[in-house]
């Protein structure tokens, strides 16, 4: 084959065209279903301290998942939507990086929250639109947010971040951070042209960016094989827009682990962006508004459920001794009494003073939105009865 | 004479529509056969097959760039777009392409057969993304229609003369009445003319207009004021673009007073457009300014939520002050 | 001082704040070493580097939710789209994104530092796509402020505030006036207050309101009234939101006409909302229907550019129209 | 390696990053630069009345081009953007089609248009915007379209065409047409978001559709490769999607023949769409508004110019004896010619009549647009000398 020196391109004389066989990425996966290691496989070092705390984080987000499912069920918050399934994919790759790093996600990486600290309060709060929430109850529940933490404030339209995470990257870079930012997405998500442009720019500008796309088999209703997309799957995308890429059992927590130490180090130290392919997939419906059994079978959810990553998780850390069955009960009911402590005292804070209406609109409220304001209250002092979750701290000085 | 919620009556719509033409083709996301998630296309595919009634990957500006295509090449492209939220990626889409497509060509090529469907509005907890109402948006774009029907029989009719109008039309649905508004539709074919405001009740002392789900809140606000003597006229606009100045003028005219009310930020609404030009045609005849009801400028708040909405007191309050000014 | 035109004094202003912060970047479509389809971000390269002024991939959408993502780590973002007509693909990330970043996370984050510069505007044989004035499409949107600059002078002073202003800046730039607008600007770094309306022109018997490209037709209407013995304020809006909504009052207050003038399609543009807000705060003090001299509600077609384009004598006919009511 | 039942995947137990690397896509060619036929190639069946119309519209294209630019030079015409060096990709590509499969362009691809023969007069009243454009004046020069043609019309905002190409597909598909629908775009417009939409959606639906790019090194300033995109050009993104994808020589007019010609095939045969990348560089500057001096060397255009499509061809007709270099001239000054008439003629012909300023905004005018053209003309006949070109005629029985 001759080389073509403007695009030292290969050259061939028979027309022959290239399909998805050509590419054919395979998963990592170090965990075997069953809770074994893989033959052949060596995991990634990961102390017992570690080790727990991600199983930890798991039990929790499992707990507060069903829970707020419940609570949803019983009207006491407006919405909810869980990560049941894919915990080890937020969880395990948030724990591969430093506080330091941005996180930037969809809405179903409760997970990576909890592992870097989020409270229980913190959650209950911001699940419950109350005045204590860091988002001042502006958003729908799980549209968590914490500047503290690094985690970026999540909003409902989807592939936006993607972008964003490209250009935090190059703040990062340029600042000599030491950091990089992640950036979580479903593989429905990945259809946005965001998505286009955040990894093509990302390759073009070399910027300390993890894009780690949840492949959970779902958008809403919609499965991702033949309806979402034709070819295999998400993580072609990045070999095509030449970025490194790695697809990983998004069920095994040790696969996602160390495919995102790595992609860290690639990211930090060579300012290599890396696309991450998680497969996995979504247990629960969309969200509490979202009814599975439209859409997909019974036997297709139970072939799923053998492969549970938090289960799977928990037979390797009593097969290596880490904790029995009585200390992971033990734990899961405290994290549960605690969730419902939290939850019941949020419940019963007030939503955040009606002046915060017209707060954070800008760096500092306008004239328009000073009166605009003042003429709503005027109007609520005078309906008081209609507007009750206000009307009563309309004047008094707690705000 | 059937009864229909609004969701009921926009399914029926589409398929009559689909019944009557092999080449009208409905999609979005989560639209085929599970029916959407609102489920306003549930049954379609079942019986129009799933290569006319289907699933779009999850991408607007190609939902709408595909119906574009679809519409050019002579089909009757119905497009959802799951909430009105997520109108924005498809924004290019629609005004420098949809609107402008017969223009530049000379005629040589037509999207008359497009017709973009999404639910809009708030009052549903639903925040800042699942509330909007970005019908001024559009409404800067000449080659465009747009309708938002505020009941099951006009969304019925409307919508049939929308998915066949030869124009690209923004049909946009009040979801919070989706399964609220509910009344009386006829079962079989009929059109209402784009493009005519609706009078939903006499009235001499002032005119109330609105749109959409906002037309249930002008009808209470005007039944409260009717307590205090104030006789209402109330306007249901239907059509924005483009709308029918010669009916709300001629109401103005009469009453010599105009209150618009929409649930969008008040700043660069489509209230502002209509007392723009309203009080250059009725200059003569207005006893006090045009007022507008519109939602505060800000993002729509989750907790404010009923604060913020632009309820029937708000709208009886203008109605009273303007009539005192 | 030095005599620039509006181009230069953009670069300038850029040229300014690079220098000032490390963490000022600008980018866009060719705006790298080679400057700019207009040479606006010309010779930043060479003196602060590739990696602060460079070239984007050819996405208007990721141009923004980029610059969205680097803002809101902190840096200064200063994007250019080409071309306004140019800036639909990226509508989502500015008004879905941009605008609502800070509210939506009750100020844990903000995109303050982001501006976006993007020339607009007729009149150089652009047709439908290298024309339009899209600025009331943003204009209906909270947490957005939007700036026009007319000449040389108001541009630096008006683009070194809106770099550093502490919220997310549209700045429209009139192509037509780049090279055109030529004026004594002052070689150090100022700043002019955004949210501020200027003062052109002082009169007495009717305002005349433009912003942008289009104070020079008011300015050119008012000369042509003056033979005719009318005394015309003219009024630069200047920012668009917030709106100085005082300043253009207290002249109606005085004259008791106001014509605004703009050369985007008249419905839903901006010039609507100024006329609705301006009728009910201002009512008593009218003799004479606001009007507004605007665009055809058309796209923008080449070969009637002349005829489409709203020049001096459109605005001097409304001015005497308004004079005589 | 093992199979993943749900994902049907291979898999590993080490970590590997995958990059642009696993994917090499190779550059067909037939022709060589000198004109010859390649080793071990075989030419596509061609037979002499195609290839002389081939090299017909090449010719012509040629001649348009630089009449054109030379008459904005003038002040003739406002704008104008040449194909020079890319002609093989566009009528190459065209003549592998039939009358009856759209052409969705971007702007670059007036050779496809003449090859399906747009006459030199439609060309020229297009580019004076004068009353005999099919447009009716309304875009900027080279915004053609046709109907009759099948050849979409022409728009500025760049990569809308392309979802626009799978929706006219899916028309085509299901109303069992036998046609297909061709999309030409660059590599600068497939960084847009519409791509991704338009190939993945393709790729999903199965339609009739070829994506053909035009790689031609740059849009306006940008250089493709680094500052474009990091990966191997446009092609590997096919394979990502799924969809059959093939490289091509776009100055090698029977490599693009061929690779159009089996596309096609797919296309309608299968349903199967192709993405085709045409390697090829802009000759010229990117329109006449722009100059690249300021950002390419001459010896990168040398090197180019050396690869002339054109040249190629017409060396390969006259080896076969199909033309000779006398002929090839003749039918240069003739054409020359006629381009010099048909400009002169289409100069004078005077713009659209004014009330055509309303027509085509909605099917039929509404009230509204009547007052306002109304007012408009009241206006004109005010000050006429303010508006030459439509004054004289405004109240002319003429429209
Ligand atoms: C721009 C946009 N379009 C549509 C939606 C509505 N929507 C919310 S979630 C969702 C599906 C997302 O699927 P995926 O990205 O695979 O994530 P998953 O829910 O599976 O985690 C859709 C369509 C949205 N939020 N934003
Ligand atoms: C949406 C959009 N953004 C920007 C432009 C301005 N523009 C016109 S052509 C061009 C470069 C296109 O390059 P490419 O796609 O490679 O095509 P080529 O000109 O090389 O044939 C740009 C940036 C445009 N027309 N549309
Ligand atoms: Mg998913
Ligand atoms: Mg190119």
């Amino acid at each position: 084959m001759a080389k073509d020196k403007q695009h030292q391109l290969d050259i061939v004389t028979k027309p022959q065209f290239i399909d998805g066989s050509a590419l054919k990425i395979p998963m990592l996966q170090l965990l075997a279903e069953d809770g074994t290691i893989r033959k052949g496989a060596e995991l990634p070092e990961m102390d017992k301290e570690l080790a727990l705390k991600i199983f930890d984080t798991m039990q929790f987000i499992r707990i507060l998942d069903e829970r707020m499912i419940a609570a949803q069920r019983q009207g006491r918050i407006s919405f909810y939507l869980s990560s049941l399934g894919e915990e080890a994919a937020s969880i395990g790759s948030a724990a591969a990086l430093t506080d330091g790093d941005m996180i930037m996600g969809q809405y179903r990486e409760q997970g990576a929250l909890a592992f870097r600290g989020f409270t229980v309060e913190q959650f209950m709060n911001q699940l419950f639109s109350n005045e204590r929430d860091l988002g001042k109850g502006r958003q729908m529940p799980v549209h968590y947010g914490c500047a503290d933490l690094n985690f970026m404030t999540i909003a409902s339209p989807l592939a936006t971040q993607i972008p964003q995470a490209t250009g935090y990257a190059y703040g990062q870079k340029m600042d000599k951070t030491g950091n990089c930012t992640i950036c979580y997405f479903g593989e429905g998500a990945a259809s946005e042209g965001d998505f286009h442009a955040a990894l093509n720019m990302a390759a073009v500008y070399k910027v300390p960016a993890i894009f780690f796309c949840r492949n959970n088999g779902y958008a809403i209703s919609t499965p991702s094989q033949g309806e979402q997309y034709a070819g295999d799957g998400i993580a072609p995308r990045g070999v095509a827009y030449g970025m490194k890429t790695i697809r990983v059992d998004g069920n095994d927590v040790f696969a996602v682990y160390q495919a995102t130490q790595l992609a860290r180090k690639l990211a930090v130290e060579e300012n290599e962006p890396v696309l991450i392919e998680g497969m996995s997939y979504r247990m629960a419906g969309h969200s509490t508004s979202d009814d599975p059994t439209g859409y997909r079978t019974r036997d297709e959810e139970d072939a799923w459920r053998a492969k549970d990553p938090v289960v799977r998780f928990q037979k390797w850390l009593q097969a290596q001794g880490w904790i029995n069955e009585d200390e992971a009960q033990k734990n899961y009911d405290e994290k549960k009494a605690a969730v419902l402590a939290a939850l019941k005292s949020a419940e019963t804070v007030p939503v955040p003073h009606i002046d915060e209406i017209i707060e954070d609109v800008y760096d500092t409220p306008p004239p328009h939105l000073k009166q605009q304001l003042e003429a709503l209250k005027a109007h609520i002092r005078k309906y008081p009865e209609a507007y009750p979750k206000t009307a009563s701290r309309i004047d008094g000085g707690d705000k | 004479m059937a009864k229909m919620n609004l969701l009921q009556a926009i399914n029926n719509a589409l398929d009559i529509a689909m019944a009557k033409h092999d080449n009208v083709y409905s999609f979005g996301e989560d639209t085929g056969a599970f029916g959407g998630v609102f489920r306003a296309t549930s049954g379609l595919t079942e019986k129009y097959g799933r290569h006319r009634n289907f699933n779009t990957p999850l991408v607007e500006q190609g939902i709408l760039g595909f119906a574009n295509g679809l519409a050019s090449q002579g089909s009757y492209a119905v497009a959802e777009i799951q909430f009105g939220d997520y109108i924005f990626p498809a924004f290019d889409q629609i005004v420098n392409e949809s609107a402008k497509f017969r223009y530049r060509s000379g005629n040589e090529f037509n999207v008359g057969g497009l017709t973009i469907r999404t639910p809009y509005g708030g009052g549903i907890a639903g925040g800042h993304y699942h509330s909007q109402s970005p019908e001024a948006y559009f409404a800067h774009t000449p080659g465009l229609k747009i309708v938002m029907p505020r009941n099951p029989y006009m969304a019925k009719g409307l919508l049939l003369s929308a998915i066949f109008d030869k124009n690209p039309v923004l049909f946009m649905e009040p979801k919070r009445l989706y399964r609220a508004s509910v009344g009386e539709v006829p079962e079989e074919e009929y059109t209402l003319e784009l493009g005519k405001a609706d009078l939903v009740k006499e009235g001499k002392d002032i005119t109330v207009l609105a749109w959409g789900a906002q037309v249930e809140m002008a009808e209470k606000a005007a039944e409260m004021a009717a307590k205090d003597g104030i006789d209402c006229e109330v306007i249901d606009l239907v059509s924005l673009l483009p709308w029918d100045v010669d009916t709300v003028a001629e109401s103005v005219r009469k009453t010599g007073r105009l209150i618009i009310t929409q649930e969008a930020p008040i700043t660069g609404g489509f209230a502002s457009e209509v007392a723009a030009t309203i009080q250059d045609q009725c200059f003569l005849y207005l006893e006090s300014p045009i007022a507008r009801v519109c939602g505060l400028d800000t993002p729509y708040p989750l907790s404010h939520e009923k604060e913020y909405f632009v309820d029937h007191l708000k709208v009886y309050e203008a109605i009273k002050a303007s009539m005192t000014y």
